[in-house]
């Protein structure tokens, strides 16, 4: 069954054009016997050496070579690919062949300028590559690039700050932008927060000021008490489904950004946890709006559940919380004693240092812990083995506050599974690039902002809402998105080799590469990038890297080892 | 207590899978519960059988494929006993199914995951001599053929679930826990092999080309690593001398092994020699043993010929050590022969012929299920019923019990399942629903109108022929009124789009292009059985398992075939016609004939169950053979039990018994029999009617002529010895008692083993021994068949000062009379020409068939008798107790010499089987029949001679003269008559010539 | 070689023999499964019929199958001693013995009807057997006995 | 004349490309041995390639690709690492495994590119020719290079390494880490197994052959072929031939 069902080509007639590059390359090794020797080569039809192939002048005589020889295939001797490629592919292309029917041979970057004291080596190595070129050529396919339209459309997932700041953004640039939470008010972690650090701002002012906002956009639609129930697609053109109540919303997306915060912590069977007399900051924040807190003896212990085997991580956020709450209590009430417990106090910035400062000023106790003899809660008291004078000590309290840290959202696992894109250990999702792309995915158009990639402050989710509506909107402000035709594709008459055993999915870095209804593997071109990882590793060797395929590269070493 | 009408059997080697269809056709549920993934048990891994040399997979998959589809069974795999509580009448048992990790119900076992898994792993079911990939069926033609992932090798790379086109592979399925609730169980875990520990003195494990027996039977398998060819692992070279050892592990009072005599090992053995010489004729086998222990039917006879057909060496010494030529591998053998001289020799290769131990998860068993197992870990049983477990309502059958052959397993299953039907058989019929079918959509006389359904099989078959185009061509063929193709045919949901189709396009006949009808024809035939049409008008079109799969690199020509094998199958659904199972009546009765012990059970049984029961007796009193014997080896009260039975027997309303009594005729068939009895003194008549036969006639004990028995009065016999012993103990005169074994065995006139003769001598050496330590006793023997843990009595002899001696065959004792003394002259092995005195000579006489009541009586019933003159069963593997004659079976020593509690064991098993029948108020005999056109018939009778089955008779028609008919009950549709018919007047439904040419003649 | 050999000898290298299988259900039925269970390739002349037992199989059928242009018949059944319906294959085994006799009397080479047994066990065994008798036929060239009725 | 080694080189189009143009402009000079082949990334570079470079003459294999961490892909060096490892595993059971290098060469690092380059050339000097390159070629080792190309192409070996960075460092199917130990134990295993399959399989090619002729030839315990008979059988790529004495002879499908 698996015929290859090659269209009848026509015989390869290549043109082979050897740059001087001034005297770069010419100056070094006899050009005109590297085109001689090229002219020997299978299917060369034509050889030329220019004295820079890449002027008018040399692109004109390219031209004229297709033109007279009926060149159905170019190469071209010179610099680097990295850099004159586009030219050369565009040249050919106005004279009517396809862009992808060249190559590059590079005999200037990888040659002459760094073998400048054997030139015979050189020029030995020169005619090596020429050939090496001249196979590949031979093998060449035309190739079209491939167009996709863009949705001009965002979907904000999360309407908490980020999400908010993000969603108003992208409104606010022109682009209708849909707003999806889970909750039945905006606002997230924000509803449940008292005053905010470092400026003991309340939150209601904030928050209430972003929904005036959010709710008075005309191009922002916001859904309350929905969730996403399934995405379809790939960037600009994503098919969503929205289920909100019992009602399913179908949506045209252009770009995704994934907002959707984090979850409290609960921590159950952490010293003595109650939610009484033992509660967490947030459960104190609700106390101190409501005004219900009157407990004299207050003791806070920090890292609670955080920093240990199962949850490595530090939940950035809990420290500063502990000193607002604090100092909001001493404020009210000075003579309340409050001791904080710590394993190690982060106030990063001069604005946070500053504000530990002030609360070691008030009088506030801090005491630092080693996690292996943690503070032990009895009934009314704490012990806890203080290291400065080696010994334990008794703290009384009447409440004790545990800073706990933010947790991923269970729901997070499914939505990844629907973006495809990926989760961290924790359950947080995970950007493309540490340092380089922190609010992107691999995955084009979908994008990242908030506590959903790790916990951060209001500040810092402000700040993400607006970088990753920037990054969706480059993205939304084209009509059309042009992408790389040298792509993966399993071709039809290698469908039958497929087994379909799936290994090219797990190793695709794009999710490139799923399974249709009938269980056949399909490979989203507007996805794929080309880095032919899949084709390497294709248990059956089905897979074809458009440009860079088997036999082309085959045919280079081939070439490589004078046959 | 309300009593359950459920069986759980635990085990579903050949003995659980009997046991699940005796129970199932009866009218029970079964949960069959297997630890590994696919029943058949050891059988399924055995090449051949002795002492037929049966293909074991011939005669097994179609009974384990009859078990995976019961309606009544529900089978269970990768399982364990996780708690058991209740009692006899009402258990409960928490079993956990562990995860697959594959859909049953979705895997169409094509073993596309097994062929991409890249983890290589041992082969278990190949005893390591070849690899599996992880994910893995046990065997092609295992039951049920489900791929399972063994979690323990699998890395989790997910090919298999990315490969499996039908979506079955779940890596998140879970265990499961279920409670199940029974009135009875039956313990079948089988045996596991002893394995030599890792130092040991045969080198296994070290030397390549030792290797055990089972391990050998892979060698040996068609379907094995080498493909039947034998093979030494080392190099791949036909071995030439081929060693076997016998009793590794067996008989060994080292501690290395187990003191019992496994049984089985004589017979398999002598067996794998003659088959590797048959597969290989380079292959010349030499067997060590001790004694060859060939004690079953006809076990002998296979022996005899192993040596004179196969030129199979044997020679008694037990080799001492062995080791290995580094540079060829061979193995050197050093031995000690009769001659007491010691030998060595090179040979290519070893075989072990290990024994058998109990299950390794035995005790777990026990504790389970609350039994206690015996000394030697196998579970321990009455002392007269064998299948009965110190636990009420729990038997254990085949090798749980003690090491035994696959007859003796069968026949234990049967007997099990026997003892579990007199518990529940009054719940029988209470846990089975019957499904309600639409009425039959009324065919007959309309124009054919066929469906066709072709199957891509995943990539199975879609991947090599192409699909598409044999559904176009399907469609151009006469009567063909739609055609179709689906990914998989067998799916749940296109059952669902065949019956859409039959009610759209009013189809009545329809096709499936697919895989083996042999395995899925019964599920299509189940559906266009729902959707109204008669389940014989369909037929299938094999295109896969012999089409894409064999054709696989030659695509074009594979799908020239698949449409040649389409063309044929519509050609000849073209000509199908519904056929009817036609239902007999039963008349819920039974006779019995013979009343001995055998007899008495099975009546016993059968009144249990409130089945009238005629017991018919040519004795003027019952008892039988046991009426000789006081006890048993193993010190079983045989009087007393006897005695017991017979009062049972005599107070029971259900058995009506006739003594000196003698049958006139029996007429009828299965179901309904018909028989006249002369009886008592006066020879009253009597008529009665009844569904099934037992036969257990008996046999007699040999009356030697031989060793002046008759003459001399200290000649005499072992039951009369007994006898003495028993009563008066009148020895006291006599000091030196020589034993002869084997008086009337094993001879020309019976070639064969009277397998009790041995214990019995040993019996009562024992007892002499016991109450005159100070007596001499000598037994002259040839083997001593101490088989099974008898072997501890035999040893225990020894220790008591019994002198064993051994004599040639060919040289066998000479007795003198000398005046008032007896002199007895015996050529011993290793001792040399002996003469001695004797003042008493015991004769162990073997049993013989009373050869012309049994050939009266086999003429009466159409049943065959062996050359021995005992009765012939159906099958010597797996039918021990039926004939082919249906409704008619045989137990005891009218089977051949066997003891008291096999006899007993096949008097419930025999119950078991007629109850397969009697539980019924009508039999549904199978479709595909012959039948004759009496016009054509010319009453020649040829085809009487051809019936395997008795099922043809030749009757006087008023129109057409001498004709043959075929009882429908009988006729099991084989079609050897219409083969043979010369006037072509028989034809088989089902597979009719006319339907036959019409698949020949092709191309219309 | 002429010319006219040469046309011939590539002409009946083209030709590929129609051979028909007669199996018996329980054995050679289940050996042609294993093997395809197996993977083990055979060529792809043979259209396989099942029957219940080889004692099923009628002389007429073999007959048949030659007059009707088949070029070729296999029949397989059970070993001896291995059949299902205890011992339908013996009585084939007499009536095929017959028939061979018979056949060679009308003059049909002994080649073209092959009689074998092949177990449930045994796939490679029937492979081997199939190879073998295509390999058979085919040297025997196509069967113009009888005239085809296609 | 000195030797020459003929060094093939893989460079990933985004970093080491880069990289070695950027040692162009800069005029680093280094040894002219090298003739390079672009492909997008490292992890384009399918093992047959090192494999078949050697087979047409390279004394010495490098691939080069963005630094851990930098991919233009975000993982293709991940996989190439992998993939190289196998490469290397399989080289190492004829010896020539230190005729390969992997290296990461980011595009701002001309002068390492030279750097790494000369070393590599001095390195594949100091070996001397390849058994398998220059005019004269050990055909013995060709062969087994050519084996070593089959086994490394072969479904099992593709799918164990582009298995192994999801299975051992993310989570497999049962959403376990699959323990590193096991995998390499299969891993290996395989290595040397596919690699002794396919000798035998190539050898058949030639001529049926019988196990002990075969382990004689190919220097492997002769159990261990027949094992190997037995798998390669169920894969439909040898048969029984005929027996010749008592040895039966095995023959290519």
């Amino acid at each position: 069954m698996a015929k290859k069902e090659k269209k009848e080509e026509e015989e390869p007639r290549i043109g082979v054009f050897i740059c001087h590059c001034g005297s770069n390359i010419g100056g070094f090794i006899d050009c005109k016997e590297v085109a001689e020797r090229a002219k020997k080569l299978p299917h060369v039809v034509f050889t030329q050496d220019n004295l820079y192939t890449c002027s008018e002048t040399g692109l004109a005589a390219i031209k004229k070579g297709i033109r007279e020889h009926n060149l159905n295939r170019v190469v071209v001797a010179s610099c680097t690919p990295r850099t004159h490629e586009p030219l050369f592919r565009a040249c050919i292309e106005e004279e009517g062949l396809n862009p992808y029917l060249f190559n590059f041979v590079n005999i200037r970057d990888q040659d002459t300028w760094v073998h400048q004291k054997v030139p015979d080596k050189a020029f030995i190595k020169a005619n090596d590559v020429v050939r090496m070129g001249v196979a590949k050529a031979e093998k060449l396919e035309p190739l079209d690039k491939i167009i996709v339209d863009v949705t001009p459309t965002a979907l904000v997932i999360g309407g908490g700050v980020a999400g908010m700041t993000a969603a108003l953004n992208l409104s606010n640039q022109g682009f209708e932008t849909h707003l999806v939470e889970k909750d039945n008010r905006l606002g997230g972690r924000l509803n449940g927060l008292y005053k905010l650090f470092p400026k003991d701002q309340e939150s209601s002012e904030l928050l209430d000021a972003l929904k005036k906002k959010v709710e008075n956009n005309p191009r922002l639609k916001v859904y309350t008490s929905a969730t996403v129930k399934n995405i379809e697609g790939f960037v600009g053109n994503y098919e969503i489904e929205v289920e909100q109540g019992k009602n399913i919303i179908p949506l045209k997306i252009g770009c995704i950004i994934v907002a959707v915060g984090t979850s409290l912590f609960t921590p159950e069977g952490y010293y003595g946890y109650d939610g009484e007399k033992r509660i967490t900051q947030s459960q104190l924040e609700v106390k101190l709006k409501s005004g219900t807190l009157n407990e004299n003896e207050i003791v806070m212990i920090q890292c609670v559940g955080a920093r240990i085997e199962e949850r490595k991580y530090c939940s950035n956020v809990c420290c500063m919380t502990a000193l607002k709450n604090a100092l909001i209590i001493k404020e009210k009430n000075p003579n309340t004693h409050i001791t904080i417990l710590f394993r190690d106090l982060y106030t990063p910035g001069s604005y946070y240092e500053e504000y530990y400062r002030k609360a070691r000023e008030k009088g506030i106790v801090f005491i630092y812990y080693n996690p292996e003899k943690a503070p032990k809660v009895e009934k009314d008291t704490i012990k806890v083995f203080n290291e400065y004078i080696g010994e334990e000590i008794s703290i009384p309290y009447d409440l004790l506050v545990l800073s706990v840290p933010l947790v991923a959202n269970a729901e997070n696992k499914a939505l990844a599974q629907m973006l495809k894109v990926p989760l961290e250990e924790n359950g947080f999702f995970l950007e493309a690039h540490v340092k380089l792309r922190p609010m992107d995915f691999a995955t084009d158009g979908v994008y990242l902002s908030g506590s959903a990639k790790w916990p951060v402050d209001i500040t810092e989710s402000i700040t993400q809402g607006y970088a990753a509506a920037s990054r969706a909107s480059t993205i939304l402000s084209h009509n059309t998105l042009e992408v790389e035709g040298a792509t993966s594709s399993l071709p039809e008459y290698n469908k039958a080799l497929c087994t379909g055993c799936e290994v090219c999915i797990t190793v695709c870095p794009y999710k490139a590469i799923s399974k249709n209804e009938d269980d056949e593997i399909v490979i989203t071109q507007v996805l794929c990038k080309g880095c032919g990882v899949c084709g390497a590793t294709c248990s059956n060797h089905a897979i074809v890297i458009r440009h860079f395929t088997d036999e082309q590269i085959m045919a280079e070493i081939d070439a490589f080892g004078g046959k | 207590m309300e009593k359950v009408g459920a069986v759980m059997i635990v085990g579903a080697g050949i003995g659980g899978s009997q046991a699940a269809l005796d129970l199932g056709d009866s009218g029970l549920k079964v949960f069959l519960i297997e630890s590994s993934t696919s029943i058949g048990g050891v059988m399924a891994q055995l090449d051949k059988t002795f002492p037929t040399n049966d293909c074991a997979m011939c005669i097994v998959s179609p009974k384990l494929v009859e078990t995976g589809r019961h309606q009544n069974i529900d089978l269970n795999i990768n399982c364990e006993i996780l708690k058991v509580s209740g009692q006899a009448g009402n258990f409960t048992v928490k079993v956990k199914k562990n995860s697959l990790y594959i859909n049953p119900d979705k895997c169409t076992g094509c073993g596309v995951c097994g062929r991409n898994c890249p983890v290589e792993a041992i082969d278990l079911f190949n005893e390591g001599l070849a690899k599996y990939a992880a994910t893995s069926v046990k065997y092609p033609q295992a039951v049920p053929l489900v791929y399972a992932i063994n979690k323990d090798y699998c890395i989790g790379c997910g090919v298999c679930a990315g490969v499996c086109k039908a979506k079955a592979v779940e890596y998140d399925r879970k265990d499961e826990i279920i409670d199940i609730n029974v009135g009875a169980i039956i313990l079948a875990p089988g045996f596991d092999e002893y394995l030599p520990p890792e130092v040991n003195k045969y080198g296994f494990g070290k030397f390549k080309n030792v290797v055990t027996s089972i391990e050998f039977e892979r060698i040996l398998s068609a379907s094995g690593p080498y493909a039947g060819r034998v093979l030494r692992p080392s190099d791949g070279d036909i071995p030439q001398k081929v060693a076997f050892l016998q009793c590794v592990g067996s008989r060994d009072y080292t501690g290395e092994g187990q003191p019992y005599c496994s049984s089985v090992c004589c017979m398999y053995t002598a067996k794998e020699a003659v088959i590797a010489h048959e597969h290989q004729h380079e292959v010349k086998p030499t067997i060590f043993s001790m004694d060859i222990r060939a004690y079953g039917k006809d076990f002998d006879k296979y022996i005899i010929r192993a040596q004179e057909e196969y030129g199979v060496r044997y020679i008694r010494s037990r080799i001492s050590s062995i080791d290995e030529d580094h540079k060829t591998k061979d193995l050197i053998l050093r031995y000690e022969n009769e001659d007491e001289e010691v030998i060595e020799e090179v040979y290519n290769m070893v075989v072990l012929g290990v024994g058998l131990n109990p299950p390794r998860d035995a005790q777990h068993l026990a504790d389970k299920f609350g039994i206690k197992l015996n000394p030697y870990g196998f579970a321990e049983t009455d002392i007269f019923n064998p299948v009965q477990t110190t636990k009420p309502g729990i038997f254990a059958c085949g090798a749980f019990s003690q090491p035994k052959d696959i007859p003796e397993t069968v026949t234990q299953a049967s007997a099990a399942a026997g003892c579990v039907d007199q518990i529940l058989f009054s719940e029988r019929g209470k846990l089975i629903t019957e499904k309600t079918l639409p009425p039959e959509i009324f065919v007959a006389g309309q124009p054919p109108r066929i469906g066709v359904f072709i199957c891509h099989c995943g990539i199975n078959i879609g991947g090599y022929v192409d699909v598409p185009e044999v559904t176009r061509y399907a469609a151009t063929l006469p009567n063909v009124v739609m055609s179709d193709r689906n990914l998989y045919t067998c799916s749940a949901d296109t059952q669902g789009i065949i019956k859409e189709k039959i009610e759209e396009y009013h189809l009545n006949r329809v096709i499936v292009a697919s895989c083996t009808p042999r395995t899925h024809e019964p599920l299509f035939q189940e559906t266009i059985r729902e959707a109204g049409l008669n389940r014989y008008l369909f037929q299938m079109a094999n295109i896969r398992d012999q089409c894409s799969w064999v054709h696989m690199n030659q695509p074009e020509k594979a799908t020239e075939k698949a449409k040649d094998l389409v063309r044929m199958a519509v050609n000849k659904a073209r000509r199908i016609a519904p056929i009817d199972r036609i239902k007999l009546g039963v008349t819920k009765k039974a006779m019995v004939i013979g009343g001995g012990i055998t007899g008495m059970v099975a009546a016993l049984n059968f009144a249990s169950q409130e089945i009238e029961t005629h017991l018919v007796q040519n004795e003027s009193k019952l008892g039988g053979f046991a009426n000789h014997i006081y006890h048993t080896l193993e010190g079983g009260d045989v009087q007393a039990y006897l005695s017991n039975l017979i009062e049972k027997i005599n107070s029971n309303k259900f058995i009506h018994v006739y003594l000196d009594a003698e049958i006139e005729t029996i007429n009828g068939y299965i179901g309904n029999f018909k028989t006249t009895v002369l009886h008592g003194p006066n020879k009253d008549r009597v008529e009665f009617e009844h569904g099934v036969v037992v036969v257990a006639t008996g046999a007699k004990e040999y009356k030697p002529k031989e060793y002046l028995y008759g003459q001399n009065k200290n000649v005499i016999l072992q039951s009369e010895f007994e006898k003495i012993l028993n009563t008066n103990g009148a020895i006291k005169d006599k000091n030196t008692i020589v034993m002869i074994q084997c008086v009337g065995s094993r001879n020309d006139d019976h070639p064969y083993c009277s397998k009790m003769c041995c214990a019995e001598a040993i019996k009562n050496a024992l007892l002499v021994k016991k109450l005159h330590p100070e007596k001499e006793i000598i037994i002259l023997f040839r083997d001593i068949r101490t088989y099974g843990f008898k072997e501890t009595y035999y040893r225990k002899a020894r220790e008591a000062g019994v002198i064993f001696l051994r004599f040639d065959e060919n040289y066998p004792p000479e007795v003198t009379v000398n005046g008032s003394s007896l002199k007895v002259d015996v050529k011993a092995k290793k001792v040399g020409n002996l003469l001695i005195p004797t003042d008493l000579l015991v004769l162990s006489a073997g049993i013989v068939a009373p050869h012309e009541e049994n050939e009266e009586l086999g003429k009466m019933l159409k049943v065959p008798l062996n050359d021995d003159n005992f009765f012939l069963e159906a099958h010597v593997k797996l039918r021990p107790v039926d004939f082919a004659t249906e409704g008619v079976f045989v137990a005891g020593l009218a089977h051949c010499p066997k003891t008291i509690e096999d006899s007993i064991s096949q008097a419930n098993a025999a119950v078991s089987r007629a109850c397969t029948i009697l539980s019924k108020d009508e039999i549904e005999a199978e479709g595909k029949i012959a039948s004759v056109d009496p016009s054509r018939c010319s009453g020649c009778g040829m085809c009487i001679d051809n019936c395997a089955y008795n099922a043809i008779e030749l009757i006087e028609d008023r129109r057409f003269g001498t004709v043959a008919v075929i009882n429908q009950a009988l006729c099991k549709g084989c079609g050897a008559c219409s083969g043979n018919c010369r006037c072509a007047a028989i034809d088989v439904a089902g597979f009719t010539s006319e339907q036959i040419y019409a698949m020949i003649t092709g191309r219309l | 070689m002429t010319e006219q050999a040469i046309e011939k000898q590539t002409e009946s290298e083209k030709w590929e023999p129609k051979i028909i299988a007669f199996l018996c259900n329980w054995c050679s039925y289940a050996g042609a499964d294993l093997a395809g269970v197996s993977r083990i390739q055979y060529p792809p002349n043979i259209r396989i019929v099942r029957v219940p037992c080889s004692g099923r199989i009628n002389a007429y059928f073999i007959i048949k199958s030659l007059t009707d242009g088949w070029d070729g018949v296999v029949v397989s059944g059970c070993h001896p001693g291995d059949c299902h319906y205890i011992s339908g294959n013996l009585v084939a085994r007499r009536r095929f013995a017959i028939l061979k006799e018979l056949l060679e009397f009308f003059g049909i080479e002994p080649g073209r009807v092959n009689f074998m047994w092949a177990s449930a066990a045994e796939g490679e065994r029937f492979a081997v057997l199939i190879r073998k008798a295509t390999e058979i036929v085919k040297k025997l060239g196509p069967n113009k006995k009888f005239e085809k009725k296609w | 004349m000195s030797f020459e080694p003929k060094i093939l080189g893989f460079l990933c189009n985004w970093c080491s490309y880069a990289g070695a143009d950027l040692a162009g402009v800069s005029r680093v000079q280094y040894p002219p041995n090298i003739r390079v082949i672009r492909v997008m990334c490292s992890g384009r570079v399918d093992p047959a390639f090192i494999f078949k470079g050697f087979e047409v003459g390279a004394d010495g294999v490098i691939v080069m690709g963005c630094h851990i961490g930098d991919c233009h892909y975000l993982e293709g060096n991940y996989e190439a690492e992998k993939k190289f490892a196998m490469v290397q595993k399989f080289l190492k059971l004829i010896g020539m495994d230190n005729r390969i290098r992997l290296e990461w060469v980011s595009a701002s690092e001309g002068a390492r590119y030279g750097a790494v380059v000369t070393e590599f050339t001095e390195h594949i000097k100091s070996l001397g020719p390849a058994p398998t390159g220059s005019d004269n070629p050990d055909q013995t080792m060709l062969t087994k290079l050519k084996a070593i190309k089959v086994a490394a192409s072969g479904e099992r070996m593709r799918e164990l390494v582009g298995r192994q960075r999801k299975i051992t460092e993310e989570e497999n199917v049962y959403g376990e880490k699959t323990d590193m130990e096991t995998f390499l134990k299969i891993f290996n295993s395989a290595i040397v197994e596919e690699f002794e399959r396919a000798q035998i399989l190539i050898s058949l090619g030639e001529d049926r052959k019988s196990v002990k002729a075969l382990a004689v030839e190919l220097q492997i315990d002769p159990s261990i072929v027949l094992g190997h008979m037995t798998i390669l059988k169920a894969r439909g790529q040898v048969d029984f031939g005929e027996i010749v004495g008592i040895t039966p002879m095995f023959q290519r499908i």
